[in-house]
């Protein structure tokens, strides 16, 4: 794979049409080009070179395979990790029918041939690709047939008949907003008394006087709500600050205190 | 491959098709039968093309055929329109049915409840709100009459709360073996991070 | 509240109702009618107190009944359950009525990881990988959604991984009495051969 001047391939990668349409954009990720795996792309190679499944000329189908992949890592699509050890798998069938046969060997070639799984694999495949195709004409005819409207009788929608899956699916969602609602819980707890006494002092340097119920209101929890009580205690023992109520049961209020007074 | 796109595009009705008596009484049969409420006698003229006196004794014909072979189903007309209906003498066994049909139906609030005690169990009421952060009392009342969930003694703990599990008829509505057999969050890493 | 528990024992039925054959036909297709879903014989049996003999008797009379009159309706069996639905030829009036389109069709990746679970069930991820010679996880958590696939319990081998297997939805939306209505897979051979 080291050569990279322009090959020669031998069908036009753009213009052809594979027998393989995939619509799915979800698996996008794993496709590589028209073929959905690399034993669509055999079979294609194959077919193309007008060869037999039983008898895979495996030099060539192995040179075309491995066009194939560079070709794809030059326009830079990522090589899905199925089809390089698809290509590991035809290197190494094809170094084994390289080795000299043993002459003493019982002249039984199917047991010998080393391209027999692989043969057998693709026919395995091609058989659930006329399955899929059997099941794509059964939906269709089956979608031409309709079930009654709904009735009275019908139980509402907002309940949803569950599986097994949903019952695992929505088991993570919960796990997943426990954690979510664990990590905002310390984040928040990692407020400590010195932060707090700087939020505090900014808050009434900003904006002169602060109402001590909406300051109290807007912490999370319990604890932060203790240590909000102490800043304040302490903002007013050490700083400018006093606390003012204008009437018995009115707001208290945190007020900077005039120096210049 | 498919033919069925076609008839999106024709929604004007073409001109009248040659259609014999006993194909319009199967077209307005089936067309009521699909429909959600009561399907007025022009709206099954525009849609099958036919003018609304043959439509009508179309109807009138379906009507006459249900009553004469004792169908347990009838035609009726209501509300200004034509519907398919059981016939009201079976409503009892009808009833019946829909009492006991059994039903994994649920709320959502009942199916997380459910999720966090089929995979925490024994598992009390406090720890299902710490998970779930929410209480889920009446959930849990809901599954207890579905028999979804058991009662599985006291937890020795303080206030020894009750705990709860999965019954039997959990284990048979959703197809389980056994508690094993119960996927793992494991078994669905791979499917759901993607 | 859930009578769940009624049909697993109570295979023996109550006493034997005087019913004519007609009548028991009637109450037959009013309960097809009013089912949500393909209900089975033996549901068939225990509401009505018939024994499954006689109910599938009545479905087969029924069925004839609705074939030999032209109806626009027809009754199937389904899904391990018999149902009421509509005559296939009559799909363009209903669909332009409905103004419905085909449902979206599933990608080739999720037919084809779809027949690979229909036919080797219950069948593990790696298994299909196997077959299919590419990661199918994603065709997997499609099928789980749709409700086509279910999970089968856990395969007893190295890591335990999970099996799957086709749902009563797949049958339902795929035509099919039950998995032995599925043509053989070895019929796809010759297919492939020529």
């Amino acid at each position: 794979m080291q050569e990279q001047q322009p090959e020669q391939y031998s069908f036009d990668f753009l213009n052809e049409t594979a027998e393989i349409v995939t619509e799915a954009g979800d698996e996008l990720g794993i496709k590589l080009g028209k073929f959905a795996g690399p034993l669509d792309l055999l079979l294609f190679l194959i077919r193309q070179e007008q060869a037999n499944i039983f008898d895979i000329p495996i030099s060539t189908i192995t040179d075309e395979y491995l066009k194939y992949i560079r070709l794809m890592r030059s326009l830079d699509i990522a090589v899905a990790a199925d089809f390089l050890v698809m290509a590991a798998q035809l290197i190494e069938i094809k170094s084994k029918m390289l080795l000299p046969r043993d002459p003493m060997a019982p002249d039984d070639e199917e047991i010998d041939d080393p391209r027999k799984e692989l043969a057998d694999r693709l026919l395995e495949h091609e058989k659930f690709k006329a399955a899929a195709h059997m099941l794509y004409e059964r939906t269709t005819i089956e979608q031409a047939v309709f079930k009654r409207g709904s009735i009275d009788s019908d139980e509402n929608n907002l309940e949803i008949s569950a599986t097994v899956f949903d019952l695992i699916t929505v088991f993570q969602k919960v796990l997943a907003r426990q954690k979510e609602e664990i990590e905002l819980e310390i984040e928040r707890e990692e407020i400590s008394l010195a932060e707090m006494i700087r939020r505090l002092n900014k808050r009434i340097f900003d904006e002169t006087e602060i109402r001590l119920l909406s300051f109290f209101e807007e912490m999370h929890n319990r604890r932060e709500l203790v240590t909000a009580f102490i800043a304040v205690l302490e903002i007013v023992r050490t700083e400018s600050v006093k606390l003012v109520q204008k009437n018995t049961f009115g707001d208290i209020l945190l007020r900077k205190v005039e120096v210049s007074s | 491959m498919t033919e069925i796109d076609k008839d999106v595009e024709s929604d004007d009705v073409a001109e009248a098709p040659a259609r014999s008596v006993g194909e319009l009484v199967a077209v307005v049969e089936a067309l009521m039968f699909v429909a959600d409420e009561p399907i007025t006698v022009r709206a099954l003229s525009e849609i099958t093309g036919e003018d609304k006196d043959s439509v009508l004794a179309a109807l009138e014909a379906l009507t006459e055929e249900y009553k004469n072979r004792e169908s347990g189903l009838q035609i009726r007309e209501i509300g200004g329109g034509w519907q398919l209906a059981t016939r009201t003498e079976l409503h009892e066994t009808i009833r019946q049915y829909l009492k006991t049909k059994p039903s994994a139906k649920l709320s959502l609030a009942a199916l997380e409840t459910l999720a966090v005690i089929a995979y925490k169990q024994p598992v009390t009421i406090p720890e299902i709100l710490e998970i779930r952060g929410v209480q889920s009392a009446s959930a849990i009342k809901t599954l207890l009459e579905k028999r979804l969930i058991i009662t599985k003694g006291h937890k020795e703990a303080a206030g020894r709360p009750m705990q709860y599990g999965t019954s039997k008829d959990f284990l048979v509505q959703f197809g389980l073996k056994d508690l094993g057999d119960l996927p793992s969050i494991e078994d669905f890493q791979d499917l759901v991070n993607q």
